[in-house]
C-alpha cells in the first residue's frame, strides 16, 4: 500500500469511529447505532460470500456459518463460561474447521449447482438446531450475558458491557473494528498473489491446475476462510441481541448476503459493504413508507440492477483512477 | 537421447468405446514429437492422459522412471509435464503479464500465509516472478501487449499467451495442444519459428497435436501417428511422409484437408 | 403402501409442473428465476379473484392466469432481463435482478390481494375410496388429470411445434442457434413467457386444493430449485423426472421417518446433498450446465 | 477508498431525510404507540392484522376528539415498523421506537423475535406486549414484557379438560411445523396432556411451512387413530389444508388448535368439512361481543375491506396500554410507574357483554403479573362462523 491509500484508510477510519459517533450524538438519532453496527456485522459476513465468489462459485449458504456461529459462541459463554470475546475467534474456526468437511465434497461443484446446494445448507443448518438437544432445539438459547471483560496480565483491553452506560457504541466500536480488520485482510488477499491465484480459479480450473495450483485445496482454504468470517458475524449478533434461535439466521438471510455482493460489485473489494449498507439502511430508511415499504425497496433493487448491472462501484465515478478492479 | 517420458500400454475406455487402445510410445529428452492421426482418432484422450486430466484404464505413463498417470493434474504439473490447451485457455479477465505471473506457480517457495502476511520469501518470490515473466515477454516478443487484456487480445497472440503460461511453469515437457489451428500461413510460421526456439534455447522437450501437416513436417523430430486409439506408425517426418498404413489412413478419413 | 405412492404420484405432478417452467428459462437464458414461486403465487391470486369474487367458472381463472401470467413473463424478460444480460460483466447478475423481481412480487400480491390465506371451493365434491388402501379426494384426481395434461401438452409443443424446435436449438447451443438463423431475442422472450406460463398454471391449478398466499413464493422456488437440480438443471425431462421424485421421496421419506419426527426433513435435505456431491449434474444434466 | 467518504456524505443526507419525515400535525398532543412485527412474507397475516386492528382503534379515538389521560387530550398515533420475522430487524425495529421516544410496543410476533428485542426495551426503558410464550421472557428478572394473548400452556389444559369431560377424548395426536414456534407449544401441549392423563398417540410428525400437500404428513398420525388432533401453533394459512386433508383422509375426531384462526379463510380453504374445528379466540362470537366489540369490527372492515377474525385477540394490547396510562399519567413517559400500576389495575373490558373486567394477570405462571387477561374463548367453527364453546378465564 502507498502512502495515499495509507492516508485514505485513517481518514475512513476516522469517520467511522469519530465522525460517526459524533453525527449521531449531534443529530440524536441513537438508533442508527444499531443500524451500523447491523451493516458492519452483516458486510463481513458478505465478504465471505465474495471471496467465495471470487474463486468462481456462487455461494448462498453463509447463513448456515452465521447461525453455526452464532451457536457456538452461545454455547461456550452460557454452558462453559468462556468469555465471549474468547469466543469469537473459536466460533469462527468452529465454521471453518465445519466447512472444510462440508466444503471438500461440494466445491466440486460448479454454477447454480453449487449454489443450489449451498442453499440447501441453510435449510440443514437450522433444522439440524431444530433437532440437537446441545442448541436446546426450538426454544432456543435465550438470557445470553453482554460480553465479559477482556483483561491481559491485569490490563482491561476491553471493559465488561455490562457495565458501560452506553454499550450501543462500544458494540458498533467492536464491530467496525472487527469490519475493518476483515476489509484490510480481504484486500491483502486480494491484492497479493493469493488473489491472482483466486482470479485463475474463477476464470479457468483447468488452466489453474495444469500450472500446478492445487485447485481443490485453494478452493477449500478460500472458502473456510468465507466461514470463518460468517461464523464470527454470527457469533456478534448474538451478543447483541442476547439469545439466539435457529431461526436466527435463515434462507433469507443467506440470500441477502449474495445480493449485497451482486449489488456493491463482485469485481470490487469493498462491493460487499457498501451493498450491504445500501440493502440494509436502505430498508430501514423506507421505514416510513408504511405499507408500500416493500414495493419502493424493491423497486429501487431493480432499477439499480438495470441502470448498474456490474454494482454500483461499477460507476465511472469509482474507477477514474482506471486500472480495472481493485 | 535419453528417454524422459514413456507410454506403455495406455487405454482408456469411454462406457463401451475405446479411445485410446494399448498405446506405447517413448519421447526423447529435448525432441519435438508431434502426435498425428485423422480427426477423432484420440490424439487429444492421449494428452488428457498423460497430463493425467484423465484416469486411465489401462496401462501407465512413466516420466523419469517414476509412474505419474492417475495422479492429480497438479502434482504431475509440478513434476514437469504442463499441457495447454486445444480451445485457447488463459485467463481471460487478467493481462498478459499478468497470465504469465500466475503462471509461475510452480516456483513459488512461499507459503500461502507467506504470500498474505508478505514474508521475505513471498516479496522474493513475487520479485522473481515478475523478472521472468519480463524475460519471457521479451522471448515471445509480446511487450506491446504485455498490459492488455487477455479477452482483448486476438487469435495469434493468445496462441503465443498458452505456450508463455507455458514456458512460465519452467515444465520439462511441454504438451501443446493444437498449436497451429485456425493459423493462416506466415502466422504458423512465426509460431513454428517460437516452438523451436522453445526448444532449442530453452532445452524444453516437447510433444504437440496438431492437424496442420506441413507445419508438423518442418516442426517434428520425430511423429506418432494415432487412427482408432491405435498407435499405427512412429518415425522421422520423411519416414511418416512414406508410410503406406498413414496414407491409407488419410485416405480413407473424411478430413482429407491435409497435405502430404 | 398403495396410499403412498397415490400421494407421491400426486405431489409429483404438480411439483414436475413448476419445475419444467424453471427449467425453461434456465435452459434458454442460464437464468435462475428466484421469482418464479411469487409467479406461482400471483397465478393462484388471479384463479381466486375470477373464480371466488367475480363467480366465473374455473377453467376462465385458468385461462386467465396463465394469460396474465405469459404477459408478465413476456415483459419481464424484454424490459429487465434482456438490458441487464447484455451489459453485465458476470451473468450470475440476473440473479439479483430475479430476486429483486421475487421481492417487487411479493408487495404488489400483498397489496393488490392481501395478507390472507385464500382459496376457492372445491370443484367436484367426494372422496374416491378404495377399501381405505387407497384414499383420494375427486378434486386431487381431476388436478393430478389436468397436471398431467399439461405436462403433456407441453412436450409436445416442445417437441412438434416450429417454437419448440427453435427454442430446444437455443437451449442446446445459443450461438450456434443464432447462427441457424434463430430469432434468440425473440425466443428467448417466448420462452419465458411459457415459463411464467407455467407457473401461473400451477398456481391456478392448485388454488383450488391447497389454497394460495402469500407467502408461498419464496419457499416454492426453492422446492423447484431442488427439483431441477435433481434431474439435472435445463433438462426438460430432468425437471420432470426431478419433481415425481421430490414428490416420492416426501411422500415415502414423511411414512418412513415419522417415528423419527423432527429430523424427517434434514434427512430429506442432507440426502439431497449427498446425492449432488456424488452425481453434480442430476440425474440426466450435461456436467456443469 | 475515496468512495467511503462519498458514501458517507450520501449517508448523512439520507439521514437528515429521514430526520424531517415524520411531523405530524394536530390539535391534541399526540401519543405515540409502537408495532415491531411481520407484516410482509409468509407470516404476514399475524402482524397485520395486529398492525390494523392498534390502527383502526386508533383511528375511532382521534375521530371522537381523542384520548383523555389526566387533564390532557391525546390523538393516538400508531408507528408500525415491519421486522420481517427476522430478529435482527426486529432488534432494528425497537431501537427505532425508542428513537420515536415510545414508551409502548405491541409486538414482535414470534418467540426469536420477542427474545432478540429485550435487551434494546429494557436499555431503552420499553414496554412491549409480545406475542411469544416463552416464559423467560415474563419471568423476573425480566421486566419489561408482557403477554399479549393467552399463552398454549394456559389455553390447551382448558381446552382439553373440557374435550375429556365433554367429549370423552381419551387420545390426542399432536403435529406441528418444523420452527420455534409450534414446536414450543406443542411441547407445551404435550406435557399439558400427559398431565391430565390423556393418552399421547403421536407427537413426533412435523412440517415444513411450506408444504403444499398435507396427506403424506397426516397419513402416520391418523394411523395411531387419535379422538383429538392438536394443530400445536398452526398458522391461519396452515389450519385449513390440514383440517381438509385430515378429514378427506377419513378422519373423524376432533380437531383443535390454540392459536387464533379466521374464519372466511377456514370457509374458504376447508368448507363445510371445517366444521367442528375448535380454536381460540377473542370476544367477536356473537353470544360475548360488545356493542363497542360490534363497532370496532365495522370500522376495521370499512378501514381495510375485510375483517380478520384473528384481531379478536389483538384488540386488546392497545387498550390496556393506554387504560394502564389513564391510570396513572406519570406512565405515559416513565415505565416503571406503569409497572406499578400494573399490579393494581382493573377496570371493565368494554368489548365484552357482562363484568368481564381488564386487569393483568399471570402470577401463576411467572410470579409476576405480565399479562393481560383476556377472556379464553374456545371457539368452535360451524358454517363459516365461530361459535362459543366455553368461556374461561387465566390468572
Amino acid at each position: 500500500m502507498n502512502t495515499k491509500k495509507w492516508l485514505l484508510t485513517l481518514v475512513f477510519l476516522l469517520i467511522v469511529l469519530v465522525g460517526v459517533p459524533w453525527a449521531i450524538n449531534a443529530s440524536g438519532r441513537w438508533d442508527f447505532y444499531y443500524t451500523l453496527t447491523s451493516v458492519a456485522l452483516l458486510s463481513i459476513a458478505s465478504a465471505g460470500v465474495w471471496l467465495t465468489f471470487y474463486i468462481g462459485r456462487i455461494n448462498i449458504g453463509q447463513g448456515a456459518y452465521t447461525l453455526i456461529g452464532g451457536y457456538a459462541s452461545a454455547i461456550l459463554v452460557t454452558q462453559l463460561g468462556v468469555n465471549f470475546w474468547l469466543t469469537l475467534p473459536l466460533a469462527g474456526l468452529a465454521c471453518a474447521i465445519i466447512s472444510v468437511f462440508i466444503g471438500l465434497p461440494i466445491l466440486r461443484l460448479r454454477g447454480v449447482y453449487f449454489a443450489m446446494v449451498t442453499l440447501v445448507l441453510t435449510e440443514v443448518a437450522r433444522l439440524t438446531a431444530l433437532a440437537l438437544p446441545i442448541t436446546n432445539g426450538a426454544k432456543g438459547i435465550v438470557s445470553i450475558p453482554l460480553p465479559a471483560e477482556l483483561s491481559l496480565f491485569g490490563l482491561t483491553i476491553i471493559p465488561d458491557f455490562a457495565t458501560l452506560e452506553n454499550p450501543k457504541l462500544a458494540f458498533y466500536i467492536a464491530a467496525v473494528i472487527m469490519m475493518v480488520l476483515c476489509y484490510a485482510a480481504l484486500y491483502r488477499i486480494v491484492n497479493s498473489r493469493l488473489g491472482h491465484l483466486c482470479r485463475s480459479l474463477q476464470q479457468n480450473e483447468e488452466l489453474s491446475a495444469s500450472i500446478g495450483v492445487n485447485t481443490a485445496y485453494l478452493r477449500v482454504i478460500a472458502y473456510s476462510i468465507s466461514s470463518f468470517m460468517g461464523g464470527v458475524a454470527g457469533a456478534s449478533f448474538v451478543s447483541i441481541s442476547q439469545s439466539i434461535y435457529p431461526s436466527t439466521f435463515q434462507v433469507v438471510d443467506s440470500v441477502n448476503f449474495m445480493l449485497n455482493c451482486f449489488l456493491g460489485g463482485l469485481g470490487y473489494v469493498l462491493g460487499p459493504m457498501l451493498g450491504t449498507l445500501m440493502l440494509y439502511f436502505g430498508w430501514d430508511l423506507l421505514f416510513t413508507m408504511g405499507k408500500y415499504q416493500l414495493l419502493i425497496y424493491s423497486s429501487l433493487i431493480i432499477l439499480l440492477i438495470v441502470l448498474l448491472p456490474n454494482g454500483i462501484l461499477s460507476l465511472p465515478l469509482f474507477n477514474k483512477r482506471g486500472g480495472g478492479p481493485k | 537421447m535419453s528417454t524422459i517420458l514413456e507410454v506403455k500400454n495406455l487405454t482408456r475406455r469411454f462406457g463401451g468405446l475405446v479411445a485410446v487402445n494399448s498405446v506405447n510410445f517413448t519421447v526423447n529428452e529435448g525432441e519435438i514429437l508431434s502426435i498425428i492421426g485423422p480427426n477423432g482418432a484420440g490424439k487429444s484422450t492421449l494428452f488428457k492422459l498423460i497430463s493425467s486430466f484423465l484416469k486411465t484404464s489401462g496401462g501407465e505413463v512413466i516420466f523419469k522412471g517414476e509412474k505419474i498417470s492417475n495422479l492429480s493434474p497438479h502434482v504431475v504439473a509440478r513434476k514437469g509435464i504442463v499441457r495447454t490447451f486445444q480451445e485457447t485457455t488463459i485467463f481471460r479477465s487478467m493481462t498478459t503479464r499478468e497470465n504469465i505471473i500466475v503462471a509461475h506457480h510452480l516456483r513459488a517457495k512461499a507459503s500461502l500465509s507467506g504470500y498474505f502476511w508478505g514474508s521475505a520469501k513471498a516479496r522474493r518470490d513475487e520479485a522473481l516472478f515478475a523478472d521472468s515473466a519480463d524475460e519471457i515477454i521479451t522471448f515471445l516478443g509480446m511487450e506491446p501487449i504485455a498490459d492488455e487484456l487477455a479477452s482483448n487480445l486476438p487469435q495469434g497472440n493468445l496462441r503465443a499467451l498458452g505456450i508463455a503460461i507455458g514456458l512460465a511453469t519452467k515444465p520439462e515437457i511441454l504438451l501443446l495442444d493444437e498449436p497451429f489451428a485456425g493459423m493462416n500461413h506466415d502466422e504458423t510460421m512465426h509460431m513454428v519459428d517460437l516452438v523451436r526456439n522453445v526448444q532449442k534455447e530453452r532445452g524444453v522437450t516437447i510433444m504437440l497435436v496438431e492437424h496442420d501437416m506441413p507445419a508438423v513436417m518442418k516442426i517434428s523430430d520425430r511423429i506418432v501417428v494415432i487412427n482408432f486409439g491405435e498407435k499405427i506408425a512412429e518415425g522421422t517426418p520423411a519416414e511418416i511422409r512414406n508410410n503406406e498404413k498413414v496414407i491409407e489412413a488419410y485416405l480413407g478419413s473424411e478430413d482429407d484437408a491435409i497435405g502430404i | 403402501m398403495e396410499q403412498i405412492l397415490v400421494n407421491g404420484l400426486y405431489l409429483g405432478a404438480q411439483y414436475a409442473l413448476i419445475a419444467l417452467g424453471l427449467t425453461l428459462i434456465f435452459s434458454l437464458m442460464n437464468v435462475l428465476n428466484f421469482a418464479h414461486g411469487q409467479m406461482y403465487v400471483f397465478g393462484g391470486f388471479v384463479t381466486y379473484t375470477v373464480v371466488a369474487q367475480l363467480g366465473l367458472p374455473f377453467i376462465v381463472g385458468l385461462l386467465l392466469s396463465a394469460v396474465v401470467l405469459g404477459v408478465m413473463g413476456a415483459l419481464i424478460e424484454k424490459f429487465l432481463f434482456r438490458p441487464v444480460i447484455a451489459r453485465s460483466k458476470r451473468e450470475e447478475s440476473t440473479m439479483l435482478l430475479a430476486a429483486g423481481i421475487a421481492f417487487f412480487l411479493d408487495a404488489v400480491i400483498l397489496l393488490l390481494f392481501g395478507e390472507k390465506q385464500r382459496g376457492i371451493p372445491k370443484i367436484v365434491d367426494g372422496v374416491f375410496n378404495w377399501d381405505f388402501r387407497i384414499v383420494i379426494p375427486y378434486d386431487r384426481i381431476l388436478i393430478f388429470v389436468l397436471a398431467i395434461s399439461a405436462i403433456v401438452a407441453f412436450i409436445m409443443y416442445m417437441q412438434y411445434s416450429k417454437t419448440g424446435r427453435a427454442m430446444r436449438a437455443l437451449a442446446q447451443d445459443r450461438v450456434a442457434a443464432e447462427l441457424m438463423g434463430v430469432d434468440v431475442k425473440y425466443y428467448s422472450m417466448i420462452g419465458f413467457a411459457l415459463g411464467a406460463m407455467l407457473a401461473g398454471l400451477v398456481g391456478g391449478l392448485l388454488v383450488s386444493i391447497t389454497g394460495i398466499n402469500l407467502g408461498m413464493g419464496g419457499p416454492a422456488s426453492i422446492k423447484a430449485f431442488m427439483m431441477i437440480m435433481i434431474g439435472g438443471a435445463g433438462v426438460i425431462s430432468g425437471a420432470i423426472a426431478g419433481g415425481f421424485i421430490l414428490g416420492m421421496m416426501e411422500s415415502v421419506g414423511l411414512t418412513l421417518l415419522a417415528v423419527y419426527g423432527d429430523i424427517t426433513y434434514l434427512v430429506i435435505f442432507v440426502m439431497l446433498m449427498i446425492f449432488l456431491s456424488i452425481r453434480p449434474q442430476g440425474l440426466m444434466g450435461k456436467p456443469w450446465g | 477508498m475515496r468512495r467511503r467518504i462519498l458514501l458517507k456524505s450520501v449517508a448523512a443526507g439520507l439521514l437528515s431525510l429521514g430526520l424531517f419525515s415524520s411531523a405530524a400535525m394536530a390539535a391534541n398532543e399526540t401519543l405515540k404507540i409502537g408495532f415491531v412485527g411481520v407484516t410482509s412474507g409468509p407470516a404476514a397475516s399475524w402482524g397485520i392484522s395486529n398492525q390494523r386492528s392498534m390502527e383502526t382503534r386508533a383511528a375511532w379515538i382521534n375521530e371522537t376528539g381523542g384520548f383523555k389521560i389526566g387533564d390532557k387530550t391525546y390523538d393516538i398515533e400508531i408507528v408500525a415498523f415491519d421486522d420481517q420475522k427476522d430478529p435482527k430487524r426486529a432488534i432494528a425495529g425497537m431501537e427505532k421506537m425508542a428513537q420515536e421516544g415510545i414508551h409502548y410496543v405491541v409486538g414482535p410476533n414470534v418467540d426469536d423475535g420477542a427474545a432478540a428485542v429485550r435487551p434494546v426495551a429494557e436499555q431503552n426503558g420499553i414496554m412491549y406486549f409480545p406475542y411469544a410464550f416463552p416464559q423467560s421472557l415474563y419471568t423476573a428478572p425480566a421486566s419489561n414484557a408482557v403477554l399479549g394473548m393467552v399463552a398454549n400452556y394456559q389455553s390447551g389444559p382448558a381446552i382439553y379438560k373440557y374435550l375429556k369431560a365433554e367429549k370423552g377424548v381419551k387420545k390426542v395426536a399432536f403435529i406441528a411445523a418444523n420452527e420455534s414456534d409450534p414446536l414450543s407449544q406443542r411441547d407445551g401441549g404435550v406435557k399439558a396432556a400427559k398431565d391430565l392423563g390423556l393418552e399421547v398417540v403421536s407427537d413426533s410428525v412435523t412440517y415444513q411451512v411450506d408444504t403444499t400437500d398435507f396427506m403424506p404428513v397426516l397419513l402416520p398420525v391418523l394411523r395411531t387413530r387419535p379422538d383429538l388432533l392438536v394443530l400445536s401453533g398452526v398458522s391461519p394459512a396452515n389450519a385449513p389444508q390440514l383440517i381438509r386433508s385430515a378429514r378427506e383422509a377419513g378422519y373423524e375426531g376432533i380437531i383443535s388448535t390454540e392459536t387464533a384462526q379466521d374464519a372466511q379463510v377456514l370457509k374458504e380453504g376447508a368448507g363445510k368439512l371445517a366444521n367442528g374445528f375448535i380454536s381460540v379466540g377473542g370476544a367477536s362470537t356473537p353470544e360475548m361481543a360488545s356493542d363497542m366489540m360490534r363497532e370496532f369490527v365495522e370500522r376495521y372492515t370499512k378501514m381495510f375491506g375485510e375483517y380478520n377474525d384473528e384481531s379478536n385477540t389483538k384488540v386488546y394490547a392497545l387498550e390496556y396500554i393506554l387504560e394502564t396510562i389513564k391510570a396513572d399519567p406519570a406512565g405515559i413517559t416513565d415505565v416503571e410507574v406503569f409497572k406499578k400500576t400494573m399490579d393494581t389495575f382493573e377496570v371493565a373490558n368494554p368489548y365484552m357483554n357482562g363484568d368481564a373486567k381488564m386487569k393483568y394477570v399471570g402470577t401463576s405462571s411467572f410470579g409476576q403479573k405480565r399479562q393481560v387477561a383476556v377472556p379464553l374463548v374456545v371457539n368452535v367453527y360451524e358454517d363459516g362462523e365461530f361459535k362459543t364453546l366455553f368461556v374461561a378465564e387465566v390468572d
